[in-house]
């Protein structure tokens, strides 16, 4: 069917996840942690939006939990969280660019045609309109795992992990209308307590190598244990 | 369902306790006396599947299946709590590397770990399963950074990361499974239930199937440790107090082969009209070969005792989820059996290894030597424990490895060189290094430590039992599974 | 109940026996005397329990099975035993006997050194065990069983005493190639059991896998048991491992554990195979041959007993599989009585070197004990030192370089008769290969009365080369009691060799359907009087009579008019020991001619000329083996770089792969 | 009377060889000295020598065993024994039974066992030689003696002499290429065997050129004497062998008195004219030096596979 024959809602619906696959790109390229930070909060409102509409269209009720629930966590709690550690850190004007932006970029656009292709079987005999949109959720999660590999600095592999996790739940909202509400609970709850840990860690981190490059956790290489000794323990 | 309660929960409610309790002394035995109740419940549950068969009630199901695992799961618990109780106290007290803060943090999660590991093996939930896996994780990975060492930090980073982004990939598929589910299922009715998606796994679309197998497959495979998605591993192992390495090879791997399993199971049935019927048994074969090679390879020319024997846990991962996919009666029960006796033998050679560390002081390997003549016990424990994950009968290894290359030999008679030529290998490596650790003069120096063999004396000898006759009701737990997995079974 | 019925019951009696053994054994890390006391006593019984169960089996050509309630639910253990597995359970018992009462003597020096006797007799225990399981087995996984279990309990043997690096080192080549072996026939059986549909070797027996999986089956069996048997290019354990061992359990290593593989070989190969082919016979002839002629010359250039004596073994199985391959190639060309024959010669040739084998090694074992070396450039002069186990090695030699009337003799005897049957052939090839492998095993013969006069002369005659020689003491009266064991049993081998082939033959007549005729008890005609005879005792009688006259008439007539003076010194300074030839002396020439066959390295300094000779096939197979195996570990390695983000990758590109496979 | 003529025949014979055997060696050193235009040593000088040899007193080395004392008694009756399986002048005797050639073999091996062990026993460096060469000699020779029956046994499908002379009697004769190459290689093993020119020389007195009295020279007395005694028999066994394989003609088939009669002067004949052909061999080569014994050894060995091989391939394929 065309896109004028949608609803406005699943038009609106179509809109807001390809913003939000836009701010996974952007989250991809923003090379300063602090407006990275910035950008995953839209990401993590765009998602809590999309829920919340098509909970309006297809009026279910678990859909405006979730919504509620991706809103408090990934666009109020874990920006917060990530912004005080930022700040203890001192690392807010720390910028952490790619290596190689171009290619990155390329290679995003690659993984976006590739999600198209595997999510298109998948995605066929599903008859909602929104059923793209689990491309698009795939795409995100993919461009998060991306994130992960091509960032350096802890902080940002943190937040290409939390991308990851909204693309998750885009998909979820988008294919299934949404996880039963306890697995809903259990999923949100794992990410928080994951997201404390990861502060934790950072601090750890921090005072073991005083510096976020994860790079440079790279001693309990197998060649390092082949040769020399690891340094005697405290 | 009392015995679920008592099985599972109980460890849940030690969580807090031990959190709170101050003296790491007492801390100790109840982390102990909690671990025995835990398996007196899982015993009475095993009681209660044995005599009524499969119980599903309450968003809980014990089958066949995971009855033993459950067993399995609680006993090793206790018999690690036997021996991190004094092992800990000694880190403690001794070597002062781990604090009072430490310590509450170390026996809170030690319970919670276990409470995850059962939860995920006990629900029926999908989902449940899910959030019990990526809390397994979170429960340990504090416990792999115990030490607070630089390389410590660093191992429990890339285990935390690395699995999390598993987990988030099996989440996804887990979400593919529920979207599959949906169009079949009725509205209202639980798609996530494993129960009912075994029920309807034929209707269930295969395109959606595949995906999310594969899906799946990554994600809980990070966790069994199946190449190239190991790496966590070793570093996991080989920094983490003893006791953690203990569990994490013996009941993690395991939980986590088990979920793989269960998808496989959804998925065979899914797939068994479409154009690819073996699909998932092929992907899981492919994998578990790449793993075992890998591994076998890796035994060779190691450092770090603790790295070697986590090695050999990959490889022993290769080869159950390789029997899982060959497929067959005979592979998966050789597989399960696997998955028992690699437990047993696995936990009971790490707590040896963490006698073995304390008596020289150090995890190189070339610095370990003449165990045998400092504390005979050790030795002989490291030097039997070694044989049998070699797979020397009569431990129950060589049994399930007997068979799982007697069904290969049926199956794939073409493959059975590869498996046998990574035995060789593997045997090669671990001896190499592990003969001259045990054998040879005692460095100057070098004294006994108080040990507690007893869970190693236990571990071996169920072990052995397992190798030289298989007691009827485990055998019929195992043709049970079998046939859950497979369809027919053995006896 | 007869008699008969008694066989199985023996036979178990004999296992429980050497498991109690082992399960006594612990006493004596508390209590030293328990090993003598109970542990090797029980051992005797064992062997006392094999023997008669052996003699029943080829007696009363029993074959008896039964079921245990162990093993896998639908795969229990089953045992049985028949004529084939009677004549393996004689050699057990005839060997371990000795080594029960040799034990203790030996086993006391250990006493009060740090080695726990504890372990060496759980060990022992264990390994005989293994070794009767083997032999009773029925079904394949109990066979594995037993037989890795024999493994592994000699594997702790070797390393006894583990301070020695060299020892260590033995013991994990030791054991690595005992677990390919184990591996090997594992598949060997898998092959077997797909065929057949079922572990029990009776639906092995009754299925016939197609010739391509048959096949293989047999080269899978042969590579497994050849290991074990000491086949080359597999052999380079075995020269390691049993110098290492305790010298008893070298000779319950070298005279048993060998034969044991043996039987397995013939019980796959001639029992569980069925069809026979002389494509088999062949590999078996030329595989065998090259074993014998490479373990002779080998142990020509040894100086250590021990290794000597493990060489020797190498070229005694080799002679028995060419015996085998002349068996086989028979039987496939329709010639089932001469297969019998032959068959017969791979046996008694297996029999007399468990009977020899072991009192060579319990002789090594007296004279390690009494001189303190194996090194036979240390040795010298022992047969006035330690004369009672001087004459009774004298005899083992004997009986190894195969001089009638002595039963090495015979065996060779008969497998020369199977192989001039060579013309009754009709295959060209056949008919030449048979003669070069008689000519192989003639050129061996010859070789191995060099080795064995050069390893006799060289340790017991001539004058002691060394200080601890020089004090060597006579050992005791255990010692020696276990090695008269031993050459009674040789005694009877070489001088009655017609009721044993008569015993021998049952397991002839099950495996190729026929027994050879006239085995009567004076004189050997194994196929026709007219063809070949031989009869030891007329000829041990004549010598004898001759030698006897011979002392009787040349008695000299005023008192005993044998004058002592030194030897003659060619009028210089009086000849001293150091004079003497070295055992690398002796075997010089050998060195020069054979060069090939060695990996020589020859240092020659002011005053000494030194040589080493080692074996090619580490130099050609086993040392580019093992650095392949570190090769492939480096990369491993490499994979596992450490960087975590590479690690990500890792994932996110298998997802991806996967992804697209399935899509 | 048939009976108990062929009884005694049968015992004579060992004793008729053991009797004849210093004549031969006699025979051979009269030749050779004739051929070097010398009188020479009267036949019976080997008696003689014996005869002396036996009234002296026996000197043993300080150093020396008792197996040292035993080894001439063991040599002795061995090589007898051996030479008592060769059919003299019968092949029909009571007792060819025994007359198995592997076994005849293996008896020489006997003797020769002993005779090393002797040699090594006194401790000496000339024993020492002795015996080391004395065993690359036959680590080749025995093989291919060995090797020489093989052919003929494949032949004439028996190890038994007798048996074999019988067949080659029996059949019509045949020049068959394997037995010429079997006869020389035969030829060759037996000089090398009997420590003759130019593998050893009996007459040396050089120890270091010694392989077979190298081995002696610590024997003196009786001793010495059943040394000395036992190779002269070898000698006369291998010239036996070589009758009794090759040219039996003349060997009685049947146990009848004329025959046996016959036979005796037909053999003295054959062997008088190999003692001849060894001493002629004998002058005109030189003794090699022991380092090329083994070529020369090499060659005999390959003779005699090559006999064995040209029967497998060239007759019985016929």
């Amino acid at each position: 069917m065309s896109l004028a024959a949608l609803p406005l809602l699943d038009q609106a619906v179509l809109v807001l996840a390809a913003m939000a696959l836009f701010s996974a790109f952007a989250l991809l390229a923003q090379s300063r942690l602090l407006a990275a930070i910035h950008v995953f909060a839209w990401q993590g409102l765009l998602v809590a939006a999309v829920a919340a509409l098509m909970g309006a269209a297809s009026g279910d009720v678990n859909l405006y939990v979730s919504a509620a629930i991706t809103l408090a966590l990934k666009v109020l709690l874990i920006p917060w969280m990530l912004h005080r550690l930022l700040r203890r850190l001192a690392l807010e004007r720390q910028a952490d660019p790619l290596a190689h932006p171009a290619l990155t970029l390329l290679a995003a656009a690659a993984i976006v045609v590739f999600a198209d292709w595997v999510a298109a079987p998948v995605a066929q005999f599903e008859h909602s309109a929104t059923r793209n949109v689990i491309a698009i959720s795939l795409a995100v999660v993919l461009l998060g795992l991306l994130m992960m590999v091509v960032r350096r600095q802890a902080l940002a592999q943190v937040l290409g992990f939390m991308a990851m996790e909204n693309g998750l739940l885009l998909a979820a909202v988008a294919s299934t209308h949404g996880m039963p509400l306890v697995v809903e609970l259990g999923v949100a709850f794992d990410v928080l307590v994951a997201m404390v840990l990861f502060g934790v860690f950072f601090l750890q981190i921090k005072d073991s190598i005083d510096s976020l490059d994860v790079d440079r956790l790279s001693q309990l290489s197998a060649s390092i244990e082949q040769d020399e000794e690891p340094e005697p323990r405290p | 369902m009392m015995w679920i309660v008592l099985a599972v929960f109980t460890p849940l409610l030690g969580v807090p306790l031990l959190a709170l309790l101050p003296r790491a002394r007492v801390a100790g035995w109840v982390n102990l006396g909690l671990s025995a109740l835990s398996l007196a419940g899982a015993l009475g549950l095993a009681a209660q599947v044995l005599m009524h068969g499969t119980l599903a009630a309450h968003g809980f199901r014990v089958d066949a299946f995971n009855v033993y695992l459950v067993v399995l799961t609680a006993f090793v618990g206790l018999t690690t709590a036997v021996f991190s109780r004094p092992y800990m106290h000694y880190v403690h007290a001794e070597e002062k590397r781990v604090g009072a803060r430490g310590m509450r943090l170390y026996h809170s999660m030690y319970q919670g770990f276990l409470f995850t590991m059962l939860l995920a093996l006990t629900t029926d939930n999908l989902g449940i399963l899910w959030v019990a896996v990526e809390g397994a994780t979170l429960a340990t990975v504090l416990l792999v950074s115990l030490y607070r060492t630089p390389a410590a930090i660093e191992a429990a980073w890339k285990y935390f990361i690395l699995c999390g982004v598993g987990i988030a990939q099996a989440l996804f598929g887990t979400v593919a499974l529920y979207f599959a589910a949906q169009h079949v299922l009725p509205a209202g009715a639980n798609g996530l239930s494993w129960s009912t998606l075994y029920a309807i796994a034929p209707q269930l679309e295969p395109r959606v199937m595949v995906v999310a197998f594969v899906f799946l497959l990554v994600g809980y495979g990070t966790k069994v440790g199946l190449v190239p998605l190991h790496s966590w591993l070793p570093d996991a192992h080989s920094e983490g107090p003893t006791p953690m390495s203990a569990v994490l090879s013996g009941l993690l791997l395991n939980v986590a082969l088990y979920a793989v399993v269960r998808m496989k199971m959804l998925t065979d049935a899914a797939l068994a009209s479409s154009a690819t019927p073996g699909l998932a048994g092929h992907l899981l074969m492919g994998f578990g070969l790449l793993t075992f090679l890998t591994a076998v390879i890796s035994l060779h020319r190691r450092r770090d005792i603790k790295r070697l024997f986590s090695y050999s846990s990959i490889e022993h991962m290769g080869l159950m989820s390789f029997g899982f996919g060959v497929g067959g009666p005979l592979a998966t029960f050789a597989a399960l059996l696997h998955m028992l006796v690699h437990a047993l033998t696995k936990s009971s050679i790490f707590v040896t290894v963490g006698h073995a560390t304390h008596i020289a002081r150090t995890q190189r390997i070339e610095r370990i030597r003449g165990l045998i003549r400092t504390q005979p016990a050790v030795g002989w424990g490291l030097l039997l424990g070694v044989a049998a994950i070699a797979g020397f009968p009569p431990f129950g290894i060589f049994t399930s490895e007997f068979l799982l290359l007697a069904a290969t030999m049926q199956a794939w008679p073409w493959l059975t060189p590869l498996l046998v030529l990574g035995l060789v290998v593997a045997c090669a490596g671990l001896f190499r290094s592990a003969q001259p650790m045990v054998f040879g003069a005692a460095p100057p120096g070098q004294y006994p430590v108080r040990a507690n063999m007893l869970p190693v004396a236990l571990h071996l000898a169920l072990v052995l039992l397992l190798g030289i006759a298989i007691p009827a009701a485990l055998a019929h737990w195992l043709d049970q599974a079998t046939r859950l997995i497979t369809g027919s079974g053995l006896l | 109940m007869s008699a008969a019925a008694l066989t199985l019951p023996l036979a178990e009696a004999a296992v429980l026996a050497a498991l109690a053994s082992a399960a006594v054994s612990p006493l004596a890390a508390r209590w030293p005397r328990a090993l003598s006391l109970l542990a090797f006593p029980l051992l005797g019984l064992a062997a006392v329990c094999a023997l008669a169960a052996g003699t029943l089996a080829l007696g009363f050509d029993v074959a008896q099975g039964a079921v245990l309630p162990l093993g896998l639910p639908w795969l229990p253990w089953q045992l049985s035993v028949d004529p084939l597995a009677g004549v393996f359970l004689l050699m057990l018992g005839a060997v371990l006997l000795p080594v029960s009462v040799y034990g203790p003597g030996y086993a006391r020096e250990f006493r009060n050194g740090r080695d726990s006797l504890a372990t060496l007799g759980v060990s022992t225990g264990l390994f005989v065990a293994g070794m009767l399981g083997v032999l009773l087995a029925a079904d394949a996984y109990l066979f594995m069983v037993a037989w890795e279990l024999m493994s592994l309990a000699s594997y702790f043997l070797v390393c006894f005493q583990h301070e020695h690096a060299d020892h260590r080192r033995a013991a994990f080549v030791y054991l690595l190639l005992a677990h390919v072996a184990g591996l090997l026939i594992l598949l060997a059986f898998g092959v077997l059991a797909a065929a057949g549909g079922g572990f029990s070797f009776a639906a092995m027996r009754a299925a016939h896998p197609d010739a391509l999986w048959a096949a293989i089956a047999f080269a899978l069996a042969l590579a497994g048991f050849g290991a074990k048997a000491g086949l080359v290019p597999l052999h380079v354990w075995l020269p390691e491992a049993h110098p290492a061992a305790p010298s008893h359990i070298s000779a319950l290593m070298s005279a048993v554990m060998l034969k044991v593989a043996l039987y397995g070989f013939l019980r796959v190969t001639f029992d569980l195979l069925g069809v026979p082919q002389w494509g088999y016979g062949v590999t078996l002839v030329v595989v065998g041959s090259a074993s014998a002629v490479l373990g002779v010359l080998l142990a020509l250039q040894q100086s250590d007993l021990k290794r000597l004596l493990a060489y020797s073994s190498i070229e005694n199985l080799g002679i028995v599989f060419l015996a085998l391959g002349l068996a086989q190639i028979f039987q496939a060309a329709g010639h089932p009585a001469l297969a019998a024959l032959a068959l017969l010669a791979a046996l008694y040739q297996a029999l007399n070197h468990a009977l020899l084998k072991g009192l060579l090694f319990l002789g090594a074992g007296a004279v390690l004990h009494g001189a303190h070396t194996r090194s036979l450039d240390r040795l010298g002069g022992l047969l006035r030192r330690m004369p009672r186990t001087g004459w009774m090695f004298l005899i083992g030699c004997l009986g190894m370089a195969a001089v009638p009337p002595l039963n090495g003799f015979v065996s060779e005897w008969l497998t020369f008769q199977a192989a001039l049957q060579a013309w009754r052939l009709h295959d060209g090839l056949l008919r030449i290969l048979v003669p070069l492998a008689a000519a192989a095993l003639a050129l061996t013969a010859a070789l191995a009365a060099t080795v064995f006069v050069r390893a006799y002369g060289i340790a017991f005659l001539g004058r002691a080369r060394s200080r601890s020689t020089r004090h060597a003491h006579e050992v005791g009266g255990g010692m020696l009691a276990g090695q008269a064991l031993l050459v009674a049993g040789i005694a009877v081998a070489a001088l009655l060799p017609g009721p044993l082939l008569g015993l021998l033959g049952r397991a002839a007549l099950q495996l190729t359907g026929s027994a050879p005729a006239g085995t009567g008890w004076l004189w050997l005609t194994p196929l026709d009087p007219a063809t070949s005879s031989y009869a030891p005792l007329p000829i041990l009688a004549v010598l004898l009579a001759v030698g006897a006259l011979g002392v009787l008439l040349l008695r000299p007539r005023q008192g005993a008019a044998v004058r002592r003076a030194d030897p003659w010194d060619c009028g210089y300074a009086p000849p001293t020991p150091r004079m003497q030839y070295s055992a690398a002396g002796f075997a010089q020439p050998q060195r020069r001619v054979f060069a090939p066959a060695y990996a020589l390295r020859e240092t020659t300094a002011a005053d000494r000329h030194e040589v080493e000779v080692g074996d090619r096939t580490w130099v050609w197979l086993y040392r580019p083996l093992g650095m392949l195996a570190d090769r492939a570990a480096d990369l491993a390695r490499r994979a596992q770089a450490g960087h975590v983000r590479r690690y990500l990758a890792w994932s996110l590109i298998t997802l991806l792969v996967l992804l697209w496979i399935v899509s | 009377m048939d009976r108990f003529l062929s009884l005694a025949a049968a015992l004579l014979q060992p004793l008729l060889l053991l009797a004849a055997a210093p004549l031969l060696a006699g025979l051979v050193r009269r030749i050779k000295a004739r051929l070097q235009n010398r009188r020479g040593a009267p036949l019976l000088t080997p008696y003689r020598d014996l005869r002396k040899l036996f009234g002296k007193e026996a000197v043993v080395a300080r150093t020396a065993s008792p197996l040292f004392r035993a080894a001439p008694y063991v040599v002795f009756a061995a090589t007898l024994l051996a030479a008592a399986a060769l059919p003299v002048f019968s092949t029909v005797l009571p007792g060819a039974r025994i007359a198995d050639a592997i076994a005849l073999i293996g008896l020489l091996g006997l003797a020769r066992f002993m005779l090393v062990l002797a040699g090594l026993d006194a401790g000496t460096p000339f024993g020492g030689m002795g015996a080391a060469r004395e065993m690359l000699v036959t680590s080749f020779a025995e093989p291919a003696l060995l090797l020489v029956i093989f052919t003929l046994a494949m032949t004439t499908h028996t190890t038994n002499l007798a048996g074999m002379a019988d067949a080659t009697l029996g059949g019509t004769t045949v020049l068959r290429p394997s037995y010429l190459f079997a006869l020389a290689a035969l030829l060759m093993v037996g000089v090398a065997e009997c420590g003759r020119i130019p593998v050893d020389n009996p007459a040396t007195h050089l120890e270091l050129t010694m392989i077979h009295e190298g081995m002696l020279l610590e024997y003196s007395g009786r001793h010495l004497a059943l040394m000395d005694w036992a190779a002269q028999l070898k000698l006369l066994l291998f010239a036996m062998l070589t009758v009794d394989l090759f040219l039996p003609w003349g060997l009685a088939t049947r146990a009848d008195p004329l025959a046996l009669l016959l036979a005796l002067p037909l053999l003295a004949l054959k062997l008088a004219l190999l003692a001849a052909l060894l001493a002629v061999s004998e002058t005109v080569l030189a003794k090699m030096r022991v380092f090329r014994v083994p070529g020369y050894l090499t060659l005999a060995f390959l003779l005699a596979l090559l006999g064995l091989l040209s029967h497998v391939i060239l007759e019985a394929a016929l």
